[in-house]
């Protein structure tokens, strides 16, 4: 099994799990309010209140062969709109 | 022009406790007010103030100067993000250039209801349909700021995944600011219309609570706008100069506009400061959304940083007084 | 029956603020109430029901028609679960037919106290002691629902890990809507009791304030009941056509009991309201700790996609409408 | 003694939220207020509590007996820590014992404010400069605190990252509550002398409806404490017993202070309540940063755990009485 | 070391942390708030205020040999009310 | 690449970071709000009024190479604090 984990702003949140969803992910989980700093600079919760939101943490395990088809829906996101997306190896507890 | 009443601004609740805010961040303590706390506060007073400007539109009704200023309202947050672009272009590149001058031919409403209080304390009065104004001020200039987007860089703009139109006019039309704001000046009106015994029993949420409610949001208001200021150094002398002079260039073309419509001193006030307040609720959301391009320090830090605080403290009795000056109703 | 007490309770704040609610999810606003704002809310609305309501149950005492009138509250709270795990038994399977039986004998707190605004909106009086059926409603239904489990699905229950009666019993009577309402209740009593003076210094607080607040809060409740619309789908026409038919049965049930009680208009009206009404608080919450085997969109979709809509828009004038009709002081 | 007096004081509302608090966590209800809603409501009480002593305090003036007091006040949080550091490290090691120390100098609002709310339901009257005194204990304190530390182990001291005077001075005088505390009252005053007609804009929130959220705070301060009752077993009988003994001690010696000041019986008791508590909000979270080897269980099981129930349940009304006692302008 | 993470429904946050305790971590830290979606539906945060909740994210560093005990523990509680438990490997900083 | 991810205390979490900026990391990720429980006891948020706060969790993703500086500057700040730090592979999606 694989563990893709993403962090993008939340504005694109929605974006993204569509993207998943149609790559075919057996499920996903999100932890949002998350800030941090990346090449387009630092993300805060200040302006929270505006609806400008902070990050999303987004983290899906899934099967090694998936990987390609959410490469493919996901990157020209991430390219556009900033974030960053990394997988690493999981096995079942 | 008579500079108590710059004074009389500066010691009210709502902008001392702004200079609190700021002053926290200058002096590094570690006050803050988290999330979603200024969420709460932020829905709390556009709920408000969209309620009591129904209550008030329905008892003045849509005649008169209402449809007049309201159409002027519109013209201007068409207006204004043109020439402003023209400004930004020799400067900036089109994305910024666009991302900013949507910013200002929109509206802030938190400048909008501090100006409201600074009649109240002169006691001069003004119409509820200047909320309706307010409202229809914030979709207009985020269409012409994607449109400017298009205009000027269309191949980059092509490089991206489709931004459909109907989602640019859903984030334009229902974005949440817009539509709390429209759904409670609604709410308002049927409820002034048929419901008028139920007034009484939302007063001491929506009005009486209103003043201090505003005083405790502005304090976080401060706290968010010192903390770009660090991000002003990026945006440069340039653009801390059109955050200052293009307010005030809005204002005079809105105190002018005003007195072509025979505004009265309470109204006309509201109507300048829908003129010289930039956005930083729904713009900015929308042009990071829509814009990815453009850099948000920049249409926020200006927005944020410079116009807001210089209007609620220097702007506002400044236009007051620009008002009594050019308007033959007032002074 | 009079129309025009449909209207009067369609254009109310609260009912408006619902609509708004809803109508942001259907043409697709991004407004969004962050948790924990609806809790902090909720939590205010409990602690100020259940307080006024002590204070008003120290007036009128445990005599006349308070006992037995809190009695029949149980007792339906006990029955509606039963007869209504009967007709669900027919197309569903246990599980879920004994937690959305469960809901229904519950009750809706919020939906009381829009009741409640309505009542007063009617100018009919109406008594204290019914938040105490209010409160004493929802544990029976939840202990009802666990029980109906145990029997129908016996052996299926005994795989998961074991879940005692002691942690069922603390789930139903200690869960912390049922605890802060029957608390705040107590200290109601107590204060009016034995410090009355204190009691106007509450009321900014707990009186002025609630029905601003219940306004907001429904703004809340309509973004989360419209966001179950589509869950409907998965309910199918059975269980929506229960969600409708089921309360209304309830409602001329509670209608004909009330009548039994010698009730008064208003008092009657809170009463059918609680058998009619379905709980979207306490019991799914104890329902998706203790038969996790249930659907949670099933019970939560019905009670608040529909019933609870159903209730504060339309069934709550059509109740009044039949108390009207059946109960002879009213009319 | 009066025994009435502890009895008026275990009905009044606020204490009664607490105890409600208290109750959930001990009968296992999941009844809990999430954050960030109770950082709302201190935010608020300490907004309130300063504006309202800000405008006071412009009434009073700063003569008579307002700078003695607030010196009494400043050099009893400097003493306190001193006298009890020697108590605590006869037991304790040198972190732990400066640690607490600094928690016993310094004072807590929010037992400050239910002893002005206790003094109102007995009609006695006191003064905004009381607040001022509360604002200025905080500070020495905590710098008391770090003293000790640097006194009783220098050398342990060393191994860490080094902590510059200038964050601890920081950290003592800039603190969020310190800040928002001294910083309303600032604005109190500024508003009292400048903006008087925009006072009564902001008494709804500021005033109206303190004693409610009071109420609403204490339900989770109730919560709190009684999850840090757990921790006393860590703490043992020794601290257990300090964390009564001191604070009546500290009343004894407070009280003595009164009467040379020639406070009247409501100052007084609020100088004697200042005193007598300890602190749960700056000084742990300073201790916490400066201070990591102690044990935060211990400082803070000890002032919210103990300390703070056993002041606002018997305290504020024993020490009135002993004041009556003791004073001779009281009784 | 290993890393080991779960994803289950607030409700059962402390059946877990009591069962993960019992089976002797030497510690653990869990972010709530988590949003996801799963084999047995969307799990949103819009219920909050009714004491529904979302879910929690569970983090637990630990010696490779306590994971027999943990999938002891933790497999019951996964299987009878549903979430996921995957391990990583890791290695101190 | 690696990811490493710390979990500590909120109020050492300025702190963390300015190490982390100056070792050079090119980004990071925070989510706050953390509860759990390690050598130093339980952390929960129930006295977050108060400014004590919970614990936080960043997350880094950079090259191997600069693990040896990120160690030096904050393995101090660990030791003295409290709170955990660990690394695992990741590669890029
Ligand atoms: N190297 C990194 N490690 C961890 N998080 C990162 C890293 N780079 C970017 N991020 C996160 O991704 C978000 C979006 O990045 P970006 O828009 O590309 O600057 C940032 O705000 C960070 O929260
Ligand atoms: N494949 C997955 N990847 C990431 N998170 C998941 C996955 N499957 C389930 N989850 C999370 O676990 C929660 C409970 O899952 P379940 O109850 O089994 O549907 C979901 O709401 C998700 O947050
Ligand atoms: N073994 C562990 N696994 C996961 N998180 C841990 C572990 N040990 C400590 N933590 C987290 O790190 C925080 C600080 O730990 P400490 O101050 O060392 O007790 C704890 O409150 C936990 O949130
Ligand atoms: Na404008
Ligand atoms: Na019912
Ligand atoms: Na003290």
């Amino acid at each position: 099994m694989k563990r893709l984990e993403l962090i993008l702003s939340e504005r694109e949140l929605d974006a993204v799990i569509q993207a998943m969803e149609i790559a075919g992910v057996p499920g996903y989980s999100v932890v949002r309010h998350v800030t941090g700093k990346g090449p387009h600079g630092s993300v805060s919760e200040g302006m929270e209140f505006s609806g400008l939101g902070a990050n999303a943490h987004v983290i899906v395990f899934c099967e090694a062969d998936l990987l390609d088809a959410l490469r493919a829906a996901l990157r020209p996101l991430l390219t556009y709109y900033g974030g960053v997306a990394y997988v690493t190896d999981a096995e079942a507890l | 022009m008579d500079p108590s009443l710059i004074l009389q601004n500066l010691v009210s609740p709502p902008v001392l406790f702004f200079f609190l805010g700021v002053t926290a961040v200058l002096v590094g303590s570690d006050l803050e007010i988290p999330a979603p706390i200024p969420k709460l506060f932020s829905l709390y007073l556009l709920l408000a103030i969209g309620f009591k400007g129904g209550l008030e539109l329905q008892h003045s009704g849509l005649g008169g100067q209402v449809l007049p200023t309201i159409a002027a309202a519109m013209a201007m947050s068409l207006l204004v993000p043109l020439y402003s672009y023209l400004v930004l272009k020799t400067r900036l590149d089109g994305f910024n250039a666009a991302a900013i001058a949507a910013t200002y031919g929109s509206i802030s409403a938190v400048t909008f209801i501090t100006a409201e209080s600074f009649l109240e304390t002169q006691n001069l009065p003004f119409d509820g349909f200047m909320v309706a104004a307010l409202a229809l001020m914030e979709s207009p200039a985020i269409i012409v700021g994607l449109l400017l987007v298009k205009l000027a860089a269309p191949s980059q703009q092509a490089e991206g995944p489709k931004m459909g139109w109907s989602s640019v006019l859903r984030e334009s039309f229902l974005n949440s600011s817009v539509f709390l704001l429209v759904g409670s000046l609604a709410i308002g009106l049927l409820v002034a219309a048929f419901s008028p015994a139920s007034i009484d029993k939302m007063l001491p949420f929506t009005d009486k609570l209103f003043y201090g409610a505003l005083s405790f949001f502005l304090l976080d208001m401060g706290i968010v706008a010192a903390q770009r200021i660090r991000d002003l150094r990026q945006a440069g002398a340039f653009l801390i100069g059109f955050s200052v002079l293009m307010p005030l260039f809005n204002a005079l073309v809105g105190t002018l506009i005003a007195r072509g419509l025979g505004l009265g001193p309470g109204n006309a006030l509201l109507f300048v400061v829908l003129c010289a307040s930039a956005s930083y609720i729904a713009v900015p959301a929308a042009m990071r959304m829509t814009v990815p391009q453009a850099n948000p320090s920049l249409y926020i830090s200006t927005a944020l940083g410079v116009t807001f605080p210089f209007n609620i403290i220097v702007g506002i009795p400044l236009y007051m007084a620009m008002i009594k000056a050019l308007l033959p109703t007032a002074g």
